[in-house]
């Protein structure tokens, strides 16, 4: 497929909101993105023609519910080249597929011994979770600092025999920049650890592929990509999966109860509890789906010329700054920045009236942000639908704001 | 695209009016006092604004206030208006300008009396729409609050 | 307003459906309720024109999604009658709304000296959870018999000084029998034991007032009244929740986080980590909207006079048996039952060739369904938009399916 | 309303034939081995499909099946054509039969020479029209594979 940015755009009904009386350009991807007419449509149609509870159904409805639902793990599968579809997890959101995976796997598999390593750029999600798996079981929770860049000697003088766990984030949300897997998965292997990969701003964005990469665990959320609200994904190896014991509890998850004892379902279902988002689930099928048919490669290309022209941008306007300009290596469509002198809460509210939607604070990486000297930044971030014209209105708007202010 | 709107947009001009904009670039009362009788740090952790407040009371007169921080524009003229507005105030003048500032930013109807009593400060006003921001506009008030009505 | 069912089925566009070229019978409500056009539209209304990340933004959309996902809130506080919405606490469903009690309350506040009192009728969502706290905690799990009714002695018996919960359906999904809460909780109190109330079945179908109850908990799923898929809500009294430590751990639930530490959120988002089901919530509001403006009163009497007709009709019938025929307490609009020689999957596909939708299976309530000598029935569940005619319709066709099969 | 249409519905003829209905009703090789060389329990906790499968087995040839249990048309009939098909027949041809089943329920194509194998199990070709029955007619042949290739 030929990447056509004014076709795309076709697809997503929200662009033609006018915002302050000026056309939307929503520049904040990277907290959640906007949905394609077919994704829309594929929940209403849903409830308006299908709508029934899953599995254990006789009946029509439930029959297609249940087909619809299942067939969303086959596209989720594909979407990320896992080679079976068991290994797809539907959770509310990519911070419950940490939260699973912290307290069915790590909680039963660290000990004080133990140590996990995350980088100093993950978001909250991916880091005060593994700071309670440290509080509770008393491991050891080290920091890869990523701020100039992967170093593979420093990530090598912190890994060691007692590393059971390495959770990086793919793409920061703060610095765009794209830790190489790739290199951390080699090493990993050889003391024995365990890979999680916080796919929240990578799978929407570029192509992800869970087999080559040989990622143990891979979290995301269905919202950041082209999907509803309330959906995310836990993928995860089999064999960790097999031996991980359920994370909640109820209809669904069990094969069989007494009044005394309950037999758990099979995988995915173990770890499926109550009535999950059928319609969330479905939809997030359609969104890979139309992912995939404009293809993984060609979504990172686009976003990719765009931020690299927005770069250039920004490095000719005074005042302000890019947090982490300086790592030239992979990045994705996030552009983080301050002002000299304004704050980035005023900068928000003075875009918004432009209908520039960009995003202002700490963007859920507090730590991070601070190591920056700053408490808060403004962030643009991109997506297919972003065209240069729109990089080049913020731009202006921001030099605007500049003579506002100042 | 038509940019030049920007020091056309009403909203904006409301929100960000001539004496916030000076309050902002030109904060009052920042100095810090020697030997304060109360103190109040405050601040927002999501957007990262932060004030301190410092108070001499004698007889129930404020003598002497300092205002500082760092943060958005509509925090940090709120403060130093806040600051210019209760030196040499009594507390219970005080209290009462408290309770007017957020009536005004709570939209509820006050009179031309209260608009007297709290004088600059109406500028905040066009703070009202732009929901979000109202926060940052009572920060340095409710610590305010705080500090007078705990003793 | 007057209870019209004609208007009523004209807001739920599923009913034009046709099912295996029959209009379709929808009498699965106790697994998921239809949606009326109000709600599905107000999805797609989010998605065409609202659509963003809530909380944090300055910009108008997420302006906007967040006051509309607020306000959602304090419409589901009004259904219930809580006095502040802050108790409202957003979960995927009843059943993380259970899991989430159990991990974040019982887990810290229950002992082996403790015990826990459930029915023999819970959902398997109010009765694997609890069994887990047991096996976690050595607490004991007791189980008060209600096939024949509440009786008072009887839970008098039971309950102790040691008893720090009862967790007890409202309406069994099974027997459709309506627990008397207001028996419980004076008893309860007495004895100093939070009460838990699953409402999954009782607060989209009777007027549940939370404060008149003095409820400590409250559970229930929005599919099951209207809303979407992927929603749920807990309600707690707010000093239960302030005392809770979180559920899960990530973005939005924290107020600041250091490389060390964090510090929670304020109620409710304490318990919400993680970007929400934003319109899974904001559609929930619409659906609560939406029974209220019928009212809940008018609710319970239209399907009690139908389940009353359908009850008589049932006795007429040879070889079908009612389960739990022999309570005659209040019940709600749910009617299991079998046939002397018919499997109920037999039934079930037999019946879904007319266009007829029931459910068939151990209705997540296995050990009650074998405690009836059975392993599987069928079940009949109505709701607002079923009619007496409907009712007709199925019991001639299970007239014709025994013809045809026996 | 027009429920005389049942008897006519193809569908559920099809998956309901009277060959289906009369082994559901009249159940074959039901009364258990005495000393049976094999024997397995299986069930379907979802819906309660039960089947006891026992077998004796001399020389590579089935020489006594019994199958019993409770639970759904599908199930039941499905466990009594596979009695009467396997009764005498070789290991071999058993696991040839099985292999055929599944495909069938696969609704793959089958050759004329794999029907006249199967024989009247042909009749469970109906189920597969309501997918969620497929596991039902399945039951008994996945069992009856665990017991044959397990030794
Ligand atoms: C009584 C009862 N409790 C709990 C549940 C669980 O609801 P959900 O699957 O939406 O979590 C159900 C629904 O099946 C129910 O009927
Ligand atoms: C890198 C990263 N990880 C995790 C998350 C959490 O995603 P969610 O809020 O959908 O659970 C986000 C989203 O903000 C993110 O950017």
């Amino acid at each position: 497929m030929q990447f056509d940015v004014e076709e795309i755009r076709k697809d997503f009904p929200i662009l033609n909101r006018k915002v302050n009386g000026k056309d939307l350009v929503y520049l904040d991807n990277a907290a959640t993105s906007q949905k394609p007419k077919e994704v829309i449509d594929s929940i209403r149609d849903y409830y308006m023609n299908h709508n029934a509870n899953v599995h254990r159904g006789v009946h029509l409805l439930s029959v297609e519910a249940t087909d619809a639902y299942e067939n969303a793990r086959i596209q989720i599968s594909d979407l990320i080249n896992c080679p079976n579809s068991n290994s797809i997890i539907w959770t509310r959101n990519a911070t419950e597929s940490l939260n699973l995976v912290a307290s069915s796997w790590a909680l039963d598999n660290l000990t004080k011994e133990s140590n996990i390593i995350i980088t100093n750029a993950e978001h909250h999600s991916n880091l005060v979770t593994w700071q309670q798996v440290s509080e509770k079981t008393g491991c050891d929770l080290r920091y890869l600092n990523i701020s100039d860049g992967f170093d593979l000697s420093d990530f090598e003088n912190l890994i060691d025999e007692k590393t059971k766990l390495v959770a990086v984030t793919h793409m920061s949300n703060v610095l765009g920049y794209v830790v190489p897997i790739e290199e951390i998965v080699p090493l990993a292997r050889k003391y024995d650890a365990r890979v999680l990969v916080d796919g929240a701003q990578s799978v929407p964005h570029m192509p992800v592929d869970v087999l080559a990469l040989d990622i143990d665990f891979l979290v995301f959320s269905a919202h950041k990509m082209l999907g509803p609200t309330g959906i995310g994904v836990l993928y995860a190896k089999l064999d960790l999966l097999e031996d991980m014991n359920p994370y909640m509890f109820g209809g669904d998850m069990i094969l069989e109860v007494t009044y005394e004892d309950a037999k758990w379902n099979r995988l995915p279902y173990k770890f499926e509890a109550g009535t999950p988002n059928i319609s969330g689930a479905i939809s997030t099928g359609v969104a890979a789906n139309y992912l995939m048919k404009i293809g993984m490669e060609n979504v990172w290309e686009h976003e990719n010329s765009i931020t690299k022209y927005a770069l250039e941008k920004f490095r000719e306007l005074n005042n302000f700054n890019v947090i982490g300009d300086n790592v030239t290596q992979r990045r994705g469509g996030v552009i983080s920045f301050t002002h000299n002198k304004i704050h980035p809460h005023d900068i928000g509210t003075i875009l918004d009236k432009q209908g520039i939607a960009i995003r202002t604070g700490h963007h859920c990486a507090m730590p991070l942000i601070r190591s920056y000297g700053v408490v808060a930044a403004a962030r643009a971030s991109f997506y297919i639908y972003n065209t240069l014209q729109e990089v080049d209105q913020l731009v202006e708007a921001l030099q605007d704001a500049e003579d506002f202010m100042v | 695209m038509n940019m030049s709107g920007l020091s056309g947009s009403d909203d904006l001009n409301g929100m960000y009016e001539d004496i916030i904009l000076d309050h902002y670039r030109n904060p009052r009362n920042t100095s810090s006092l020697s030997k304060p009788d109360l103190e109040l740090d405050v601040n927002n952790p999501f957007c990262g604004d932060e004030l301190k407040i410092q108070l001499n009371i004698k007889d129930d007169t404020i003598t002497g206030v300092s205002v500082s921080g760092q943060g958005c524009a509509i925090s940090q003229s709120s403060g130093s208006l806040l600051a210019e507005r209760i030196q040499d105030s009594s507390t219970d003048t005080v209290i009462h300008v408290i309770e007017k500032v957020r009536k005004m930013m709570k939209d509820e109807p006050i009179s031309d009396d209260d608009l007297d009593l709290i004088g600059d400060i109406e500028a905040l006003q066009g703070v009202k729409k732009f929901p979000v921001r109202i926060k940052c506009a009572l920060l340095g008030w409710s610590a305010l609050e705080d500090l007078i009505k705990k003793p």
